[in-house]
């Protein structure tokens, strides 16, 4: 199980840099879909059917979303080179370079931080309930609702999902003030 | 009376989603509806800060009970200190809403406008009034969207561009934040302040803590335009209608940037040296760079940003004294 | 322990994909790419051993459950990332229209 | 925008009623199987998106349904705030109380408002995903 997990998010890793480094946007797209839907294998796994409906209508959409956005623009990034050309001469661009060792190190870094605080935490599959002991008891005497994540979802957190939708709502009215033609009466 | 604070929510909520409906056909109802409200919430607000002011009301929504010595509800709190944050945001809000009967006579979608004007204090007083981390985000998100999308009011060049570095940075900050919560979590199995806050005692000092009260630091500090992280505000706050600068810089840096980590650093965490000293740091360069960065400005709107800035330092310096 | 660190460097990822890039569409990845990061994040925090999806099935027996307080947490910041994207792209589909180009180089009207 | 080919367009016609009750069955069970609100508005805006883009419009009726569809997500997430305030009027006068019957559960007709909920948001994202969808394809249109 563990293992398996870990292949996949090696390959998420793997379709994010792939994502970030393609030339051609498309397939930068393309490849941010291999992270998108190699989540949903993940929540799968996870025992999170409800997440890996959502995920994968979400991210379908995000991405025709996306690629109307990005079919009828050129599609082509400008790109740094590793080497500039100065009178025939070919040197090696020093920001490139220095850009490269500073994120290598900044991630080890962060990484070797992250897993040293870590270590008092629960590992992985021994996650003790504490909020949502009484949500897992409760949930079918209570809110009536066999389907646990929807009982916390509309009942014992109902207010985030009000949240939520208001959201959506916002992004609604942001996106039509947005995209209208005029913006100032003449 | 304790029941009524479910006002702050439902009441701009409601006229947010009332006024794509009705706007349409009644002329002036989009700006009397928002100044009712937030005339109306402000005068809630005062009325509770002199009735209320030593005691804090509690109120769990959906009427959950709590279970084991557990909290399970979203319980919405409001005391002394969240008390005056709202009278500040309502009647700041307010004022906003009447100068901008005439400003907005050259826009197009005045009713967007104030639908997005509503929402965006709506998602304030959530953020004040919460006592649980998740919902925190979820109101912080509502507030910060529709400000993304009323900075870029005026579609054009420049404001489409601060736009989206306002964006950028405040997803980014939003992303740190999440984060944030899933660490504490993780560590506490809760949401709920009061009962995390009590858990993370037994891991005072561990690093786990530091990291999170860095990822905090770090996304609410953004959102609050400290300096490492100020990028943002100067353009956005030139280039937003002058009501949402008021409210850009007014409240909307202190409700859902600077209130946050003072109420997290207060109640939720115990402080370290270090952290404190990290604060006290970082409000002394926003005070010295936004002050230092203002002399240069021929725009007034950037000139004040730049001012905001170094007010920002002042406030951070005083939290960083006050943890120790 | 192994799955959190892959999963923060999938963070991380994202993160140096939106500090380094220079193009609106990979700054939206990097930051779809962090989202991601902190869902699974949160799936992985509340998985359990042996557990069961949350779902009560009539007339079986079930003992153990997958904590359901990071699924619904996880199903409302989905849709939050939805919508903080869909603004990003209604931006940057404008901006493109305005100046012609996705590279933010270009895109520099405000000083500061 | 223009439609796509006569092949496109007869499959379309097929998917969409299939999808469309795909739709229905997750949204009205969204309390007992896996699925709710918003796999359900997402799938059904799904669907419309596929109508358009099999289609085509002209812009003049991509205007009208974005009308449409904008009002319907006001509706809908008015009704689910009146639902919620309802809470404050009935029973022990909580907000977001779920002040119904419960129901027996894994039944059909069970879990109190918890359905009811579950539609004001299916229509919502629904609504909300469509009217993204068309404002994006109507700004491309308009603005060459």
């Amino acid at each position: 199980m563990e293992t398996i997990l870990a292949i996949i998010i090696g390959f998420m890793i793997i379709g994010a840099l792939f994502a970030l480094h393609a030339k051609d946007l498309l397939s930068a797209l393309i490849a941010c879909g291999i992270v998108g839907y190699g989540l949903v294998i993940c929540f799968l796994l996870l025992k999170a059917p409800d997440l890996a409906i959502v995920q994968i209508v979400v991210e379908t959409i995000t991405l025709i979303i996306m690629v109307a956005v990005v079919l009828d623009s050129s599609r082509r990034e400008l790109k740094e080179k590793a080497s500039i050309r100065v009178k025939g001469i070919s040197y090696v661009n020093t920001r490139y370079v220095v850009n490269i060792i500073a994120v290598i190190l900044f991630t080890a870094l962060l990484l070797f931080f992250f897993s040293e605080s870590i270590d008092v935490l629960a590992p992985f599959g021994q996650h003790a309930t504490r909020m949502s002991t009484a949500y897992i008891e409760h949930a079918a005497d209570q809110t009536g609702s066999a389907n646990l994540v929807t009982g916390v979802v509309f009942d014992f957190r109902g207010y985030d999902t009000m949240g939520e939708a208001t959201i959506l709502f916002t992004a609604v009215i942001g996106i039509l003030t947005i995209l209208r033609i005029k913006g100032k009466e003449k | 009376m304790e029941s009524l604070i479910v006002l702050y929510i439902i009441l701009p909520l409601g006229a947010a989603f009332l006024i794509p409906l009705i706007g349409r056909f009644v002329r002036f109802f989009a700006g009397m509806i928002s100044a009712l409200v937030f005339l109306g919430l402000t005068a809630l607000s005062i009325v509770y800060i002199s009735a209320y002011h030593s005691e804090t009301i509690r109120y769990a929504v959906g009427g959950w009970q709590v279970t084991n010595g557990i909290p399970i509800a979203i319980y919405l709190v409001l005391d002394g200190f969240s008390g005056i944050i709202l009278v500040m945001i309502n009647l700041v809000a307010f004022f906003a809403v009447v100068y901008s009967f005439s400003y907005l006579q050259k826009y197009t979608a005045k009713n967007n406008f104030y639908a997005l004007l509503c929402l965006m204090v709506a998602g304030m007083n959530g953020v004040v009034l919460t006592g649980d981390l998740f919902n925190l985000y979820v109101f912080m998100e509502i507030a910060a969207i529709a400000s993304y999308a009323l900075v870029a009011f005026g579609v054009e060049k420049e404001e489409l561009e601060a736009s989206f570095k306002y964006q950028v940075l405040g997803g980014m900050a939003s992303l740190f934040i999440l984060l944030g919560i899933a660490l504490v979590y993780w560590t506490t199995s809760t949401l709920n302040m009061a009962d995390a806050s009590r858990i993370l005692q037994t891991f005072a000092g561990y690093r786990i803590v530091i990291f999170i009260q860095l990822l905090f630091i770090a996304g609410f500090g953004m959102k609050s335009a400290l300096v490492p992280f100020h990028a943002w505000l100067p353009d956005a706050h030139s280039s937003a209608p002058s009501p949402i600068s008021s409210m850009l810089s007014g409240v909307l840096i202190k409700a859902i940037g600077i209130y946050v980590l003072i109420r997290l650093f207060f109640t939720v965490f115990s402080i370290t040296y270090e952290i404190a000293l990290t604060i006290t740091v970082l409000g002394v360069l926003s005070m010295l760079i936004g002050g230092v960065l203002a002399i240069g400005q021929w725009d007034y709107k950037r000139l004040l940003a730049y001012s905001s800035i170094s007010q920002v330092g002042y406030i951070f310096i005083g939290l960083g004294i006050g943890c120790w | 322990m192994t799955l959190y660190i892959l999963c923060f460097a999938l963070f991380l990822t994202g993160l140096y994909g939106v500090l380094t890039k220079r193009n609106i569409i990979k700054i939206v990845i990097g930051l779809s790419v962090m989202e991601f990061s902190i869902f699974l994040f949160l799936a992985l925090i509340g998985y359990t051993n042996n557990g069961d999806a949350p779902i009560l099935v009539n007339g079986k027996e079930q003992l153990l459950f997958v904590d359901p307080l990071p699924q619904a947490m996880v199903l409302t910041a989905i849709v939050i990332g939805l919508a903080t994207n869909a603004m990003l792209l209604a931006i940057a589909i404008r901006i493109y229209r305005k100046y012609g180009t996705f590279d933010v180089r270009k895109i520099n009207q405000l000083k500061g | 925008m223009h439609g796509m080919t006569s092949i496109v367009k007869t499959v379309a016609r097929i998917v969409v009623g299939v999808i469309f009750l795909y739709g229905v069955y997750i949204i009205t069970h969204g309390h007992l199987t896996p699925g709710g609100g918003f796999a359900v508005g997402a799938v059904i805006a799904g669907a419309f998106i596929l109508l358009v883009l099999a289609f085509g419009s002209d812009v003049l009726k991509l205007k009208v349904r974005e009308a449409g569809s904008s009002t319907f997500e006001s509706i809908s997430i008015l009704a689910f705030l009146l639902l919620a305030v309802g809470a404050l009027f009935i029973g022990t006068h909580v907000f977001f109380q779920n002040y119904l019957p419960k129901g027996k559960v894994g039944e059909l007709i069970s879990a109190g408002v918890i359905p009811l909920y579950n539609i004001a948001v299916g229509v919502e994202v629904a609504a909300a995903l469509v009217t993204i969808f068309l404002a994006l394809v109507i700004y491309k249109e308009e603005v060459k």
